[in-house]
């Protein structure tokens, strides 16, 4: 016992923080959910969640209950053993992938040398959680969507680690907390570098995350549910569980690498020092909009409920507040602060991800599978070129780097507007010959 | 640096422990599985379905899955030498070039070919 | 069908006739999201391509057609609203008039102008219906809540008229149910004012997108000379290139005394079809805001008696429904009761052009197509 | 109808006092055979039974000159064309209507049960043609063991409304590609719009059987 824990000692702070990750996930998935929700409620012109709570705040909580008590069902064709692990392999490999995201400059579990290839490496491993769930189900929706899925993961696979290596080439490193590093130094945030890797990314990360437009896999109007169609209960949450951490993972790459981490805006500028304390603020603000709410709502829960969402709030404002006092050195200043700084910018991409959802409609498969290997992929082989010339060109003869950047940039810009033209060919319908009365 | 990983161990066996304990637990908990008849069938939009469900399957998503390999193998070249790329220097950009030139002729060739194309006429 | 499936991927420099995948049998239906009801499609599959399709449906039949032959002329119009439940409007009217015809029975000019404006505020409402399911499986969420708020209202207009909102009954053989009630020009002119920059904002979501273009162009082609033998009409007819409607072929109502065009497509494809309900929309506008200037006062009812007793003979009429031609045979033997009514369904002789349209394109294609159709069970399987 | 004397006549006709629209009554050997609707009304209520009224236009003469025989009746009913052909030769009739005569669109197909004549069926076809904006229709007599030709290579359209007739009705098309029932099951045993298949009358066995429950009234 004695040397388990002597072991153990120098990890105890991110054992720590994994046990408050997987204990935290599920319920952040679930308000996720919830904003989610109220964020399609909005652009659809509706409320949204209202019932469960002040605002729908409680709805997460009901949906988890039922989901856990809700009968099981496990076909009788399918595969027994499959159909039990699919799902937790989908929920554990989204997992794993945060082990080596920073959270913050303390709030990582393990700062791997190989940190970026490790978590692209271990968050593809859900697709086997799709794809064997979808094959044990024994369904035909269930297996069109597994396959599905697949074919657009692995494809876009591609896309997403030609992008990654678009802002490698800044980086220099694979450590996730260099690569933020990196960008303090350079003062710059990477997606201003390499904005043409940053939206490949963008895109096909969405379509990795199998969701709108590229959410074939489980196309409800197509497929039913595609792979999840079998599924229900709490294995079908588990597969949410995944798929929503899988976002996480998504976004937290790409605030790493292209929007500066835990940086907050401006990092190097002394005259905006003042944003530290925009956290403080803004979860101040919140407090004072429960509070404002608090007495309107109809229910004395409701009251209660919003009431203690307010002091939970006004705690966040305090702590944020009391860290943006303390020195700039200060570890627990760094921590928390970039903590905020990095979820608001994941928020900022799950947002995005669900601004694209309720405004586009779904691409087709073939159109998927096109746009993957006919655009994104050669257009992020170019861009890859455009950055390495241009830094080569900053290094060796001296240009500033903005210039090569800028070519690299309009270069690949042109690739990708003589694709768009190549492949504009459409199939075009015979016109019929017209008729009048 | 093995040592690195040990938390990730930890955190991996915690991330696969959790779910598949809670699935456990409730098992007990939740009401027990009662489905009989076509509830257990798989949904076919509420008729039998017709055979099997895993008969064999279009030869393009194998065609996908060759070239994911072919492609993926080549983006993980370029990881490391992305990462030293600042020691390379211009000869590196030129080796690149060259690499990524022969998977540009491949690529061109499969575009050309209509491998990567989802739909044969 | 599907009996002899090709199995044929062409890879250059490969026999890949043995590679050909098992060929899948799909049921689409009838309890699927996106089938508009209790519609069931076998798809016969080669991976995702359709090779083959066929629709079975019966699955909501009432026997609509020999109860008509069970109650009087009267009884029976409530039955019709059944049918296309989301335009019971248009149905009702199409059966008031066939009677009418059947009676020899002039309609007053009041009646037939309210009928005009209701008939094309369902059409309106229909439609809307229809872009919001159509988004909806090609898998663009929003429209459909933008659609159903605007189809609120006019189901509001209705139920302010006649107590109900979708199987409304709002006509009466010889004229109509209810005088309008006060206030109804001001809520159609209400509804109207700004009901073209709503359709705008419907098109800004869909028209030039580009997912939306590719998923819709060149899918589902129809030709004329196909739709012409495949007996469809309506819209997909127009978007075909074939300019016929019958409210100008024979005018009925009082459509023969407002402007309006028929919007025609050039391709046949989806993406014409919905072009043209965009714009049929905008016509239907147009006509009621013509139609709401100018009610002529008098009475709402023609001459009829409380005992229809048709003379002996036959009758077929049919009106331009938001699907298409929707027609009544209705064969009087000179009782209270038809002796025989037939109905002529847009949706069904429609879907018959299903398997014409789906034939080489893919899953995801197939609930697109039968969104354009526009379908409605009800009416299909009576 | 009732009132005009047609030239061609198959069969010997007698004024129907119920003055039934069948084209060509014929109400065969006249034992008191239950009539369709008990309804003895005389007719002579409404003074004017205007229709139908015999049809005689350019059309109607070409389609006379070409057929001959074939055509029994040409009425007009409420405005509408009717001809009233012989059954033998619909096919050939509608391959003209739609060749020659332009009438590109199948609008209906349907039937009507008159349990009491010989021939029990009418087949009813609607044409419209979109050159000319007209309406016509053919209409025919079928007896119960007929087998009219099928429609369906002449315009597509016919496949499923000659099923639905086939459903309904129970007529047989001849040479239709794939006649079955279209709108009840299969298995299914009657044809509901026939007039002596009352309208409380189901196929109790198949209910039973697949629904599972006593009786789907």
């Amino acid at each position: 016992m004695g040397t388990v824990v002597e072991f153990l000692k120098p990890h105890l702070l991110p054992l720590l923080w994994a046990v408050v990750i997987v204990a935290v996930l599920p319920l952040v998935a679930g308000y996720i959910v919830l904003l989610e929700r109220k964020v399609m409620a909005d652009i659809q012109a509706r409320l949204g969640p209202m019932r469960v709570g002040p605002h729908g705040l409680l709805q997460p909580i009901a949906d988890a209950l039922k989901l856990l008590l809700k009968e099981d069902i496990i076909p009788a064709n399918a595969d027994k053993w499959i159909f039990w692990i699919a799902p937790l392999i989908s929920v554990t490999a989204a997992m794993l992938a945060l082990s080596a995201m920073p959270f913050g400059p303390v709030f990582q579990i393990a700062d791997l040398n190989v940190g970026l290839l490790f978590i692209v490496a271990v968050s593809s491993l859900g697709i086997f959680g799709i794809v064997l769930g979808g094959w044990s189900s024994n369904s035909h929706y269930a297996l069109l969507g597994a396959l599905r899925s697949a074919a657009q993961v692995v494809s876009y696979e591609v896309a997403v680690g030609l992008a990654l290596v678009s802002g490698l080439l800044l980086a220099g490193t694979l450590s996730m907390r260099k690569i933020v590093e990196a960008q303090a130094e350079q003062g710059i945030w990477f997606v201003f570098l390499a904005p043409v890797g940053f939206f490949i990314y963008l895109v096909a990360g969405i379509a990795e995350l199998n969701r709108a437009p590229f959410d074939l896999p489980e196309a409800e109007s197509e497929l039913v549910a595609g792979y999840m169609t079998e599924y229900s209960g709490f294995r079908w949450a588990l597969y949410f569980l995944g798929e929503y951490t899988a976002m996480l993972v998504v976004g937290g790459i790409g605030t790493t690498l292209f929007l500066g981490g835990w940086l907050r805006p401006f990092p190097n500028v002394a005259a905006f020092d003042f944003l530290d304390y925009l956290p403080a603020v803004f979860f101040l603000a919140l407090t004072g909009y429960c509070f404002y709410r608090t007495p309107k709502q109809p229910v004395p829960i409701q009251k209660a409920v919003l009431g203690l969402f307010g002091l939970l709030c006004l705690s966040f404002a305090a702590v944020l507040g009391w860290a943006a006092t303390l020195p700039a050195e200060a570890a627990a200043r760094g921590g928390i602060l970039g903590a905020f700084w990095f979820l608001a910018k994941v928020l900022l991409f799950l947002y995005s991800f669900m601004w694209f959802r309720f405004t586009f409609p779904r691409y087709r498969f073939d159109q998927l599978m096109r746009l993957g290997w006919h655009f994104l992929i050669p257009v992020s082989l170019v861009n890859v070129m455009g950055v390495g010339a241009a830094l080569v060109l900053h290094r060796q003869a001296g240009w500033p780097l903005w210039q090569g950047l800028v070519l690299g940039t309009v270069a690949t810009l042109a690739v990708a507007a003589w694709l768009v033209l190549v492949r504009s060919r459409r199939p075009v319908a015979a016109p019929p010959a017209g008729e009048e009365v | 640096m093995p040592e690195h990983y040990i938390p990730i161990f930890i955190f991996a066996v915690l991330a696969a422990a959790f779910p598949a304990i809670t699935l456990i637990i409730f098992q007990y908990i939740r009401p027990a599985m009662r489905a009989v008849g076509a509830k257990l069938e798989p949904y076919e939009c509420g008729i039998p379905p017709e055979g099997d469900a895993r008969g064999r399957y279009s030869v393009r998503f194998y065609i996908v899955a060759i070239l994911f390999v072919i492609f993926d193998v080549e983006v993980i070249f370029l990881f490391p030498w992305a990462v030293q790329y600042g020691v390379l220097g211009l000869y590196g950009l030129v080796t690149m070039f060259v690499f990524l030139g022969i998977l540009l002729i491949g690529y061109v060739w499969l575009y050309r070919s209509g491998a990567l194309e989802w739909i044969y006429e | 069908m599907a009996e002899t499936p090709t199995r044929h991927v062409h890879f250059p420099g490969m026999d890949t006739t043995v590679l050909g995948a098992d060929e899948i049998i799909i049921n689409m239906g009838p309890q699927h999201p996106s089938t508009h009801g209790v519609l069931r499609v076998k798809l016969h599959l080669d991976g995702e391509k359709v090779i083959g399709s066929e629709c079975i449906i019966g699955y909501l039949h009432r026997g609509v057609e020999k109860i008509a032959e069970h109650r009087s002329y009267q009884q029976f119009a409530p039955y019709v609203d059944r049918m296309d439940y989301v335009a019971a409007v248009s149905n009702g009217l199409g059966y008031c008039e066939a009677v009418e015809k059947l009676l020899e029975v002039e309609v007053p000019p009041r009646a037939k102008v309210v009928r005009t404006i209701l008939t094309e505020l369902q059409r309106i409402a229909s439609h809307l219906l229809w872009l919001g399911t159509h988004a909806l499986d090609i898998g663009a969420l929003t429209p459909i809540f933008y659609c159903f708020r605007e189809r609120e209202e006019i189901l509001k207009i209705f139920e302010k008229y006649c107590g109900a909102r979708l199987t409304t009954h709002a006509f009466r053989i010889g004229g109509l149910q209810y005088e309008v009630y006060d206030g109804f020009e001001e809520d159609v002119k209400r509804f109207l004012a700004d009901f073209d920059r709503k359709i705008d904002e419907y098109e800004a979501l869909l028209t030039t997108n580009r997912i939306w273009v590719e998923r819709t162009k060149g899918i589902g082609v129809l030709s004329a000379q196909d739709a012409i033998a495949l007996g469809v009409t309506g819209p997909v007819l127009r978007a075909s290139g074939v300019k016929w409607d019958i409210r100008k072929a024979f005018p009925y109502a009082a459509y023969d005394r407002y402007d309006f065009e028929i919007p025609v497509g050039s391709h046949g494809d989806t993406y014409d079809r919905y072009l043209v309900r965009m714009e049929e929309m905008r016509q239907s506008r147009r006509i009621c805001l013509q139609a709401i200037e100018d009610i002529p006062s008098g009475p709402i009812l023609g001459k009829v008696g409380k005992v229809m007793k048709p003379a002996p003979g036959e009758v077929y009429h049919s009106i331009e429904a938001p699907k298409g031609e929707l027609g009544y045979y209705i064969v009087s033997d000179g009782t209270t009761q038809p002796y025989r009514v037939r109905i002529r369904p847009p949706s069904f002789i429609n879907l018959q052009a299903f398997d014409t349209m789906v034939r080489g394109h893919l899953v995801a294609d197939v609930v697109a197509i039968i969104g354009t159709i526009d379908i409605v069970l009800g009416e299909v399987d009576r | 109808m009732a009132d005009e004397p047609t030239p061609k006549q198959p069969e010997q006709r007698q004024p129907t006092p119920e003055g039934q629209p069948g084209a060509h009554e014929t109400s065969a050997p006249k034992p008191a055979e239950k009539p369709a609707a008990e309804k003895p009304a005389p007719p002579k209520k409404d003074a004017p039974a205007a229709w139908p009224k015999p049809l005689d236009n350019e059309m109607v003469r070409r389609f006379r000159r070409r057929f001959g025989d074939a055509i029994l009746e040409a009425v007009e009913d409420r405005k509408q064309a009717i001809l009233v052909v012989a059954v033998d030769r619909l096919r050939e009739i509608a391959e003209y209507a739609r060749e020659e005569e332009q009438f590109d669109m199948l609008t209906d197909l349907t039937a009507v049960d008159w349990p009491k004549r010989e021939k029990r069926f009418d087949l009813v076809v609607n044409l419209y043609s979109f050159p000319r904006n007209e309406r016509l229709r053919l209409k025919a007599a079928v007896g119960e063991q007929d087998r009219p030709p099928s429609l369906t290579p002449v315009w597509a359209a016919a496949n499923w409304l000659e099923r639905e007739c086939f459903d309904m009705f129970g007529i047989r098309f001849e040479g239709h590609p794939d006649l079955r029932r279209i709108l009840l099951p299969e298995e299914w045993v009657g044809h509901p719009l026939r007039k002596d298949y009352d309208i409380l009358q189901q196929d109790t066995a198949w209910v039973r059987e697949n629904l599972g429950i006593e009786s789907g009234q």
